[in-house]
């Protein structure tokens, strides 16, 4: 286990500063997230336009490094991407943290990989890594249009 | 198969009763527990101990997941769709309840019907009882044949548009009946009525695959299952255990905690409030590795090797009178002997180093329908030799010759 | 009294954790446990292995009485009145779940009210929670004031007639308040309201003695007083086990069984339903014996002055804040780090070796209170020493840094 | 221990030949006595007459060999006494049992002691106990005119 590896600076720069952060009026999508391990809360604001692209995604709540800043990832990473995109890069995300696996999609460019890359780290700390991915789920589910809250002792 | 090199597996034969050699009998009351498990639990305290599920540091982070590879053997051991069909439980009466309390809860109305048979021991009936002071059930009881055969056919016609719920034993501890719990479930969903069935006396003995069964609920008790004491499980469908209200409240089961509101946390953990007997279920994962090891179909053969030699034997013996006759018979054997009472067989047998049990062994139902107040039961484990049986004749002489 | 002596006793300080000497402050959750304990369990498991108060071979009857001396020993930890005060469960949690609910059976109407407070943990809470769901209770929570003292006051106003019990922790596992239960059994007997007391907290920490404290239930988990998992207690006084209805049904727990009625037996027996953890209450007699060979008073005199050391220590780290200042405080401290949440403080300070707690500590109410989401914990037991403190302290300097 | 001493020949005696056994007409008092452990019942009938002296002496029932031959040996004890003396009796039975007590009592002439004596082996076997005490506590339980069944568990 690596510290380094799971606090990355970028992981500390977007835990501290959170993009996207807030709630907005007219979204079209919206969830709840919670990990009642920890007690963190994560809603998730979502609008797709006319042509099913992410138009806007934002987000509001409290929790650790690891998942404000997983959350903040994934408002940069999702938003302007269509609707199918947008699963495949949740898919990609979960898939890497669950399996540990390398990032192998087309879909997304290097930047966009080295951001995700960046939650990797989570993989070595198991009990972390619901901190990771609630937001993920929350944002699923908020696209499915589910009702119930996410959560994380249930998604996994 | 080596009997003597398993047999040294387990550190109590090492030791003397009564300045004889142990010969244990009373396994379906409670098993000796092996090297390996012993190891394991001494092993989690020493090395590795801590609550799981709640703190997040390395020592919690191995409890937990060491916790949860058990549950997994377990639904691997009795072939379950998910490891979270499995429950852990402090003992397989407390799993009952739990059915017996949550099902009642949201299914039992004034009238309705629980069937249960006249092999159950105490622990499948005295839950449903409940129900039938609080909530105005009525309770059947399926009846056996001279064998100690539940007959089916009379099972069958006891049930009604009533019948909300079957809880039937899998192995008597008594006759050793194996019921045909199959048949039973069969019937039993053509007419959507649950079945529950008690395993305490099947999962260390008999090959176990609640798929096949199709049960709704099996319920085990580990500590009869080569395991520490402290820890039972409830197998049900997934189905059931996210419908059904919650049992024990408090840590752990819940998800949000508010002043006027209480949400619960996803199956399994909805069942398992408080602190685990997190030791004992770590440690139980050496139990199952332990009869895989030895493969269940062997320790079938041995066992059935074993009763069928002391059954031969103690027929020899006059005044012995074996309690059944069923159709398929597990490794309990129940008898009397004519003019001395269990207790004092049981006495005298352990002077000799024999462990046997005498009493209604927690069946009274049955006991009351063969008209007697108690048995003796010598019941086998994977541990018995031909020897063990010897010296339980041998001592049953003795009793007779006190007696003479 | 030398520290260092008794750490030694407990195997699990001589591993290392992430290459750390291990730093354990997370006792409030689980401690650790002694060498005579553990030795306890594998003798009784390799020697003398048995069930308990079925068979009367001589094992099963060396087992029985192994397992009534530790609930002699209770007795006289907690000064009780008798040994048939003394209920073996499976933890805290079943314990207090024991007492709602055949309580809540026998004396909750619609609109009945439970008082209990806003330190309680989910296990003190939920099992009446269930009493509202079911019986229309009324559950109000007695406030604490900004140091987390309950405002006695106010507890005093919460009652009317309609309180029909009072149900409240000895000592807070989230602010460490030693809670004045003397008091509040005074309060609530003038109006003729029983008191259950939860001692999770307190059992391993503090003097208990129930005839002095006056109340009508206590609860404590073995576990957390340096015993095996799997094993509760609950404490109450003999008119309330004979008055209130047994709980878990099924073997062990009856007198009499007919096909249409069933009698108890006499207590405690009425409420240890199915096999016990046998090996893990005759265990816990030697940490008993543990404590007691310390001297209880040595005890907490070593723990104050390690928490007060923390304390000192922890208020001179910028940034730190310290949730809590009861007037009476056992050795629990949670806090938490400006800009840093509390699971990410775990993960780092266990890097080092240190073992805390993070999140809400199954006290959500609490934690709404405080406006917080999680908090992280440190806790003292007897192992600890002021070189803890300082690796703590210096890990949580870490953390500071890793977030610069 | 010493199962000669458990199983002398006066209780197998008794064992297999309990005396006053059988209900009878015109008791005066009833007591009924119960071991839940191995489903043991026993029955006590007293007639008392006008001088308060136990007339008649009988019981009803089936155990081990101990709890017949105790039972039995106690009603050829107890009967012909008085009250007084036959609750004395009992507690020096009870009391030895439970105590391991050399019996001194000078209400019992040597023979009778030897008939009491004869159930002390049932010390060394705590289990059984509660076989050899079970006719003492009903009988105790009759005179006093309880109504509750007596029930070993609750007796020791
Ligand atoms: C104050 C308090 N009450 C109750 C409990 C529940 O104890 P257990 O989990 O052993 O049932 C705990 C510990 O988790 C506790 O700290
Ligand atoms: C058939 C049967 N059911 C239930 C039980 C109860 O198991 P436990 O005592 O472990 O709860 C037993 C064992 O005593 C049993 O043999």
């Amino acid at each position: 286990m690596d510290l380094k590896q799971l606090y990355q600076d970028i992981i500390l720069e977007h835990g501290k500063s959170p993009r996207n952060f807030g709630k907005f009026n007219g979204y079209s999508h919206h969830a709840r997230g919670h990990n009642p391990l920890c007690g963190d809360l994560v809603q998730i604001y979502l609008k797709l336009n006319n042509e099913k692209k992410v138009e806007k995604l934002t987000f509001e709540g409290s929790g650790c490094a690891i998942s404000m800043a997983s959350t903040s990832i994934m408002t940069e990473l999702v938003k302007g991407n269509s609707f199918d995109v947008a699963k495949n890069i949740i898919s990609i995300f979960l898939n890497m943290i669950k399996n540990n696996l390398d990032i192998k999609s087309t879909e997304l460019n290097e930047d966009q990989k080295t951001k995700i890359m960046s939650l990797s780290g989570v993989n070595q700390y198991p009990m972390r890594v619901k901190c990771a991915t609630l937001a993920w789920h929350t944002l699923a589910s908020a696209m499915d249009e589910k009702k119930e809250e996410v959560n994380t002792e249930i998604t996994e | 198969m080596n009997i003597k090199t398993i047999k040294s597996e387990f550190p109590i034969f090492s030791n003397k009763v009564n300045g004889k050699t142990l010969v244990y009998l009373d396994s379906s009351n409670s098993s000796q527990k092996p090297k390996s498990v012993l190891n394991s639990l001494d092993n989690f305290y020493k090395n590795e101990f801590s609550n799981i599920g709640r703190s997040i540091h390395s020592l919690a982070v191995n409890a937990t997941n060491k916790y949860e590879e058990t549950r997994m053997s377990i639904k691997n051991f009795i072939n379950a769709s998910s490891k979270d069909e499995i429950v852990f439980t402090k003992n397989a009466t407390e799993s009952i309840n739990l059915v017996a309390t949550t099902f009642g809860q949201q299914n039992i109305q004034k009238g309705d019907e629980i069937l249960i048979t006249e092999l159950e021991h105490h622990s499948n009936y005295v839950p449903w009882h409940y129900l039938r002071e609080t909530r105005g059930a009525v309770i059947k009881f399926a009846p056996i044949d001279e064998n100690g055969d539940i007959i089916i056919d009379k099972l069958k016609e006891l049930i009604t548009s009533k019948t909300k719920i079957i809880s039937v034993t899998h192995v008597s501890n008594v006759t050793g009946t194996i019921v045909p719990i199959k048949d039973i479930v069969e019937i039993a969903h053509k007419r959507n009525i649950p079945v529950l069935v008690d395993g305490c006396q099947s999962a260390p003995h008999i090959k176990i695959n609640v798929k096949d069964l199709d049960c709704d609920f099996y319920v085990i008790s580990c500590h009869k299952v080569y395991g520490p004491t402290g820890v039972g499980i409830l197998y049900a469908k997934k189905k059931w255990l996210e419908k059904l209200p919650p049992y024990i409240g408090g840590g752990g089961m819940i998800s949000e905690v508010k002043k006027d509101k209480i949400t619960y946390a996803s199956v399994p953990e909805k069942y398992e409030a408080g602190t685990m007997p997190t030791a004992e279920v770590v440690a139980f994962n050496e139990s199952i590795k332990f009869i895989q090891s030895i493969g269940i179909e062997n320790i079938m053969k041995h066992e059935k090797e074993i009763t069928d030699y002391a059954l031969e034997k103690l027929k020899t013996i006059n005044s012995v009178n074996i309690i059944g006759n069923p159709k398929n018979k597990a490794g309990v054997i129940s008898f009397t002997l004519k003019g001395i009472h269990p207790h004092d067989i049981s006495t005298i047998v352990d002077e000799e180093g024999v462990a046997i049990r005498a009493g209604h062994h927690c069946c009274q139902i049955l006991h009351e329908k063969l008209g007697l107040a108690a048995t003796a039961r010598a019941s086998i484990g994977i541990y018995n030799t031909k020897e063990d049986i010897d010296i339980l004749c041998q001592s049953i002489e003795k009793c007779r010759k006190v007696f003479e």
